[in-house]
């Protein structure tokens, strides 16, 4: 994954501000960050969109590799269960989420940095609440520096 | 003692796509400094260590001959990191450059001999450079005669066809080409190279066979020419390793005792038959 | 009674079976355990006939998992005419349920093996037994009453099994390999049939209730001395992937260097793909050169499985591995929501 | 040669005052088990052990190594050569084998048309002090591959353990050097010496593994599709534990490392094994060495019989750490004798 092409403006008396990289399924999620432009619904500007075919097509390894990569926080949203086009790619998705989401705790990198949710192509509003909801739960977090290499 | 792991610095000057897949590409490179082209001083059958720096590092045949001056080529096949790093690359691109290795033929030792060169699919790029050496007219009168064998799929997938027909208008050079399964338009031979091989049935007389290619047409070539009376030490093999310094440090292409990147790549079939299968 | 009787006892009566498997033409060769040749250690063994019998040796520094040499199976295992051949596995419980676990995804095949059932206690912690001896040459290692006695030039020490034990062992409830109904031939030697694991995991609350900066502290100590080298892979009889994640290299996923970035994700990826794959058998701990303990990740893992999905791995052949498998119901409070 | 006494209780002495010169590496435990590291108090030094974990091979050849360093600017690459190569290291407290290890390792990245730079010059910038084994394990075997607990080859100075003092010798012209400046270090009083070559007698004489490698060696040339081999690799797990602790092993891969945030990045060489697949896997698909038993034949093979025909010396210094990390106890001995049963095997059929 390469760098985010939008550079967050970053001046001395401006806060710090995370970025966000979100995997959002195409047939829901997608749908509804749309609507939520499309309906001048206001959300944070720290989220880069990848578009994945299905919240099931997300494995560990976007997750992690996205962290070490230096995005701040990953936040991934998917179909609602029940929803979904592929009938049950969010349910798989969500075991792998429960236990990656433990792990993280459990290796002591703070789980909030990762972040799941559902919301469907009608819920504009529920998808920039949301938006703005994991912005804060990252931007309290700080810069995620325990994936840095020395160089 | 420089680091010896330290690229020298070239920059892309051309790219041509050499198949119709479109996914085997040459590319021309030009030294960044003039000096480190002179002391680039290579024989064909040589390799180098090319890379894309923040990508990689790969060993590829040195396509070109000695004799085009200026440049050095290299036939890349699209495959993993590196080579697609290659095949996204433009013109002007910084490319490192680490050689020339290996032995490479034995130009010295071919002098007088008759040449059978028998090269299948895309291996045939540091046999392009053998050729082309041989051809130049500083070096033809020190050869005898020179066949060309040359096999591939099918006809998209011959490459260096340029020279290839500048090849088949000389007098002086016998070239056959071959592709597996027949096809329209097409009006040379068609089969595996081993049947053409034994339908030109080269004299051994005098001769070295000069053979490049897929481990199974090594093999069935090979055959075909044990058959016609050529002994072990006459026939001649570019073998392929996986490398990474191609200095023999790094370890991995080692056969028996041997390390391909500095004792090889080129072996007679007598050495090959002295070390283990692990090839 | 100590536990040295106990194991000659189970000694006695393994030989005993493998010797009947043999004669009876059950099975064609049996995998078991053998003496090492160093006072830590035992080996593998393969044997095809009776005489060989008595090479089989039981004791608590039996660790390796021997699912292992099944997938893919070593070429002993193989004839080149018969195909593949019955093999008869000593396993202790994990072993055991390693076997049934890799049933239920498809890579062994039930028939092509039986399990001969072994009682265990628990194998002894030898890393951490050397870690407390120190720079002193352990020469010899037994167990006498409860106590796993070793003994070195000019020392002598005493350490209490139940303590030294490999941590995972300590809370094993799968002693014995489980009886499945279904396939009444499978087992022989002493089996258990399974009906519900009752676990509280007490063994990790304590870590539970660390802060994130002591956990991090804890995981970046213990895997710094990681030398990638996989031999907890390799040991792992869950790890048969043709290409694990790490040596994947069209895309490179993850760094392959000792930096530490790099090890706490290879580690971490590995425990994601242990979930509800794990058998606790604690091989990659002690197999480990580095002596790495993986053991309270993987009880982590059991845990979170166990509490979340009600599953506990190499029980039931027929069972859906929880990580293909879904209920519309498992619990998603993780998510994130409208206040 | 010049030989004094350093008292134990010096040697924070001793640190301090050459730490500021070199970049001083000692034995020390870390995560309960010792390993070489550069030190930042001479109270972490413990030269009362066996042997390391990871060789000090790992100072000089470390796991993970920086080649060299590059920058990105539009499309033009800078390329960064390593300065700190120039730094003077210490190595302090190495044993016998291990210092020998370094002189394998010397001979090979010197060896050929291109002489590893990397590796040398730091090679050149070292000091190594060494101490004699008082104690060999089990499992060690430097007597059968030419070396001795006592070895002073490719030391520069030598320590042997007196009980309260250590016997310091120097061996080479830097170690001379550098025993002089250490002015403070006590004169040797009488029956030093043979007190140290005392204990290297009886450190010799505990050896109870012994090889007859010149018979392995030709064994193992004659013998490369025996079905032994098929024994052998049995019940190896492929874990390469063997080969990462090992001080004699050289592979390595080389990569790309990138900071793509800052247009920089840096081609490494990290260790690899001739255990892993992935080895000689080639982009083709084809992989010359595909199965274990190869793959554990490559080994010893390397290691016994390439070794020698191509530096003429055994490519192992018996240090017997393979023999100690094979986690399934399929360890070098047992692995040599099958080798020399069949030599005797077909002794027997020749005289039959």
């Amino acid at each position: 994954m390469t760098e985010p092409s939008v550079e967050i403006k970053q001046s001395e008396n401006k806060e710090w501000e995370p970025k966000i990289i979100a995997f959002l399924c195409n047939w829901c999620s997608y749908a509804g960050a749309d609507l939520a432009g499309v309906s001048r619904i206001q959300y944070p500007p720290n989220i880069r969109i990848v578009r994945v075919p299905c919240s099931g097509r997300i494995n560990a390894y976007f997750i992690i590799k996205s962290l070490t990569d230096g995005w701040d926080g990953v936040l991934v949203s998917g179909c609602h269960p029940g929803d979904c086009h592929y009938i049950s790619g969010n349910l798989v998705a969500r075991r792998r989420f429960a236990i990656l989401k433990e792990l993280l705790e459990f290796f002591g990198i703070e789980p909030g940095r990762v972040n799941f949710m559902w919301a469907s192509a009608a819920e504009g509003e529920r998808f920039a609440v949301l938006v703005r909801k994991a912005t804060e739960i990252v931007k309290k977090l700080g810069p995620n520096t325990k994936f840095e290499k020395k160089w | 003692m420089p680091n010896p792991y330290i690229p020298v610095l070239t920059k892309v000057k051309s790219m041509v796509s050499e198949n119709e897949v479109n996914d085997i590409k040459t590319f021309e490179l030009e030294f960044v400094n003039e000096e480190e082209y002179k002391a680039f001083d290579y024989i064909p059958g040589q390799f180098a260590e090319i890379s894309i720096i923040g990508k990689g590092e790969c060993p590829i045949g040195i396509a070109s001959s000695p004799t085009e001056e200026g440049t050095i080529k290299f036939t890349i096949k699209k495959m993993g990191t590196v080579t697609s790093g290659f095949h996204n690359c433009d013109i002007g691109d910084t490319i490192g450059v680490r050689g020339p290795l290996g032995n490479g033929w034995p130009m010295e030792e071919l002098k007088g001999k008759n040449i059978v060169v028998i090269g299948g699919g895309f291996a045939f790029s540091t046999l392009r450079s053998l050729v082309l050496y041989v051809l130049d007219d500083k070096h033809r009168k020190d050869y005898g005669d020179i066949t060309v064998i040359y096999g591939n799929r099918n006809s998209g997938e011959v490459l260096y066809r340029d020279v290839l027909e500048e090849w088949e208008k000389r007098d002086d050079i016998d070239v056959v080409l071959t592709i597996d399964r027949e096809e329209e338009g097409w009006a040379r031979k068609v089969g595996f190279v081993a049947a053409v091989v034994k339908e030109v049935a080269p004299s051994s007389e005098n001769a070295v066979a000069v053979v490049c290619g897929p481990p199974i047409m090594i093999k069935t070539a090979q055959d075909e020419l044990e058959k016609l009376n050529w002994k072990d030490e006459q026939i001649l093999n570019s073998l392929e390793m996986r490398m990474k310094c191609g200095i023999g440090k790094c370890g991995r292409c080692n056969i028996g005792e041997k390390f391909v990147c500095i004792d090889g790549p080129v072996f007679s079939l007598a050495e090959l038959k002295r070390m283990p299968k692990e090839y | 009674m100590g536990l040295e009787t106990e194991i000659k006892d189970i000694e006695t009566n393994l030989r005993e079976i493998a010797k009947g498997l043999l004669k009876e033409k059950k099975v064609d060769v049996i995998i078991g355990y053998m003496e090492g040749t160093l006072p830590m250690l035992s080996q593998p063994i393969i044997i095809d006939n009776e005489e060989d019998v008595d090479k089989l040796l039981w004791n608590n520094l039996c660790y390796v998992n021997l699912a292992k040499y099944l997938v893919p199976r070593v070429p002993r295992f193989v004839d080149p005419e018969k195909g593949n051949l019955k093999v008869g596995v000593v396993s202790k419980g994990c072993v055991g349920r390693a076997l049934i676990h890799l049933a239920s995804e498809n890579k062994i095949n039930l028939d092509e093996i039986t399990i001969i059932g072994i009682p265990c206690n628990g194998v002894v912690n030898r890393q951490r037994i050397e870690m407390e001896i120190g720079e002193k040459e352990i020469l010899e290692v037994s167990v006498l009453g409860n106590n796993v006695i070793v003994k070195g030039k000019d020392f002598e020490k005493e350490f209490p099994f139940d303590e030294y034990m490999n941590d995972l062992c300590k809370g094993c409830k799968i002693r014995k390999p489980p009886l499945i109904s279904k396939y009444p031939d499978l087992c022989v030697g002493e089996c258990e049939e399974y009906s519900s694991i009752v676990d509280e995991f007490t063994d990790i609350e304590e870590y539970d209730s660390k802060t994130p900066e002591e956990k991090w502290k804890y995981i970046t100590d213990a895997l710094s001395v990681c030398t990638r080298c996989y031999a907890c892979r390799e040991a792992c009889p869950m790890c048969y992937c043709n290409l694990c994640f790490v040596d994947q290299n069209k895309p490179i996923w993850f760094g392959k260097t000792t930096d530490l970035p790099d090890v706490i994700v290879y580690h971490l990826i590995r425990a994601m793909h242990m979930a509800g794959r794990c058998v606790a058998c604690g091989a990659c701990s002690l197999v480990c050169p580095m002596g790495i303990d993986l053991n309270k990740i993987n009880r982590k893992l059991e845990k979170i499985v166990k509490e979340r999905f009600g599953f506990t791995s190499g029980l039931d052949p027929d069972a859906k591995p929880p990580m293909v498998d879904f209920k519309m119901e498992d619990a998603e409070e993780f998510m994130l929501e409208e206040d | 040669m010049t030989e004094k006494l350093l008292k134990k209780d010096d040697i924070g002495k001793l640190y301090s005052e050459l730490e500021k010169e070199y970049k001083f590496y000692a034995p020390t435990k870390v995560q309960g088990n010792i390993a070489f590291k550069q030190i930042s108090n001479a109270e972490e030094i413990e030269l009362e052990y066996l042997n390391s974990k990871v060789p000090p091979k790992d100072v000089l050849f470390p796991q993970k190594e920086i080649i060299f360093e590059y920058r990105y600017e539009g499309k033009e690459v800078i390329i960064e050569e390593r300065k700190d190569l120039d730094d003077k290291l210490l190595i302090f407290g190495v044993r016998p084998c291990d210092a020998y290890s370094f002189k394998l390792l010397e001979d090979f990245f010197a060896s050929g048309d291109f002489q590893d730079d990397v590796f040398l010059k730091k090679r050149e910038n070292a000091t190594i002090i060494g101490i004699g084994c008082n104690s060999p394990r089990q499992s060690c075997f430097c007597t059968s591959v030419g070396g001795h607990p006592f070895q002073k080859e490719s030391t520069d100075i030598f320590l042997s353990d007196l009980g309260d003092n250590y016997l310091v010798e120097a061996i080479s012209e830097k170690g001379e050097n550098l025993v002089k400046k250490l002015s403070w270090l006590v004169d040797i009083k009488k029956g030093d010496v043979e007190k140290s070559k005392e204990l290297a007698k009886l450190a010799e004489d505990s050896f109870t593994t012994k090889f007859n490698f010149d018979l392995v060696t030709k064994v193992l040339d004659e013998n490369f599709e025996h079905p032994v081999w098929q024994e052998i690799s049995e019940s190896c797990i492929g874990c390469s534990s063997c080969t990462f602790l090992c001080p004699t092993c050289t592979c390595f891969d080389v990569i790309d490392e990138n900071d793509e945030y800052n247009n920089r990045g840096r081609r490494i060489r990290i260790w690899d094994t001739c255990q892993s697949c992935l080895y000689t896997l080639e982009t083709s698909g084809h992989n010359p060495r595909p199965a274990k038993i190869q793959r554990c034949r490559n080994r010893i093979m390397h290691k016994f019989s390439y070794y020698p025909s191509n530096y003429d010396c055994l490519g192992c210094v018996g240090c017997g750490r393979c023999i100690t990390a094979c986690p399934v106890n399929n360890e070098l001995r047992l692995i040599i004798d099958k080798i020399l049963e069949i030599e005797e095997k077909s002794g027997e059929k020749v005289s039959a």
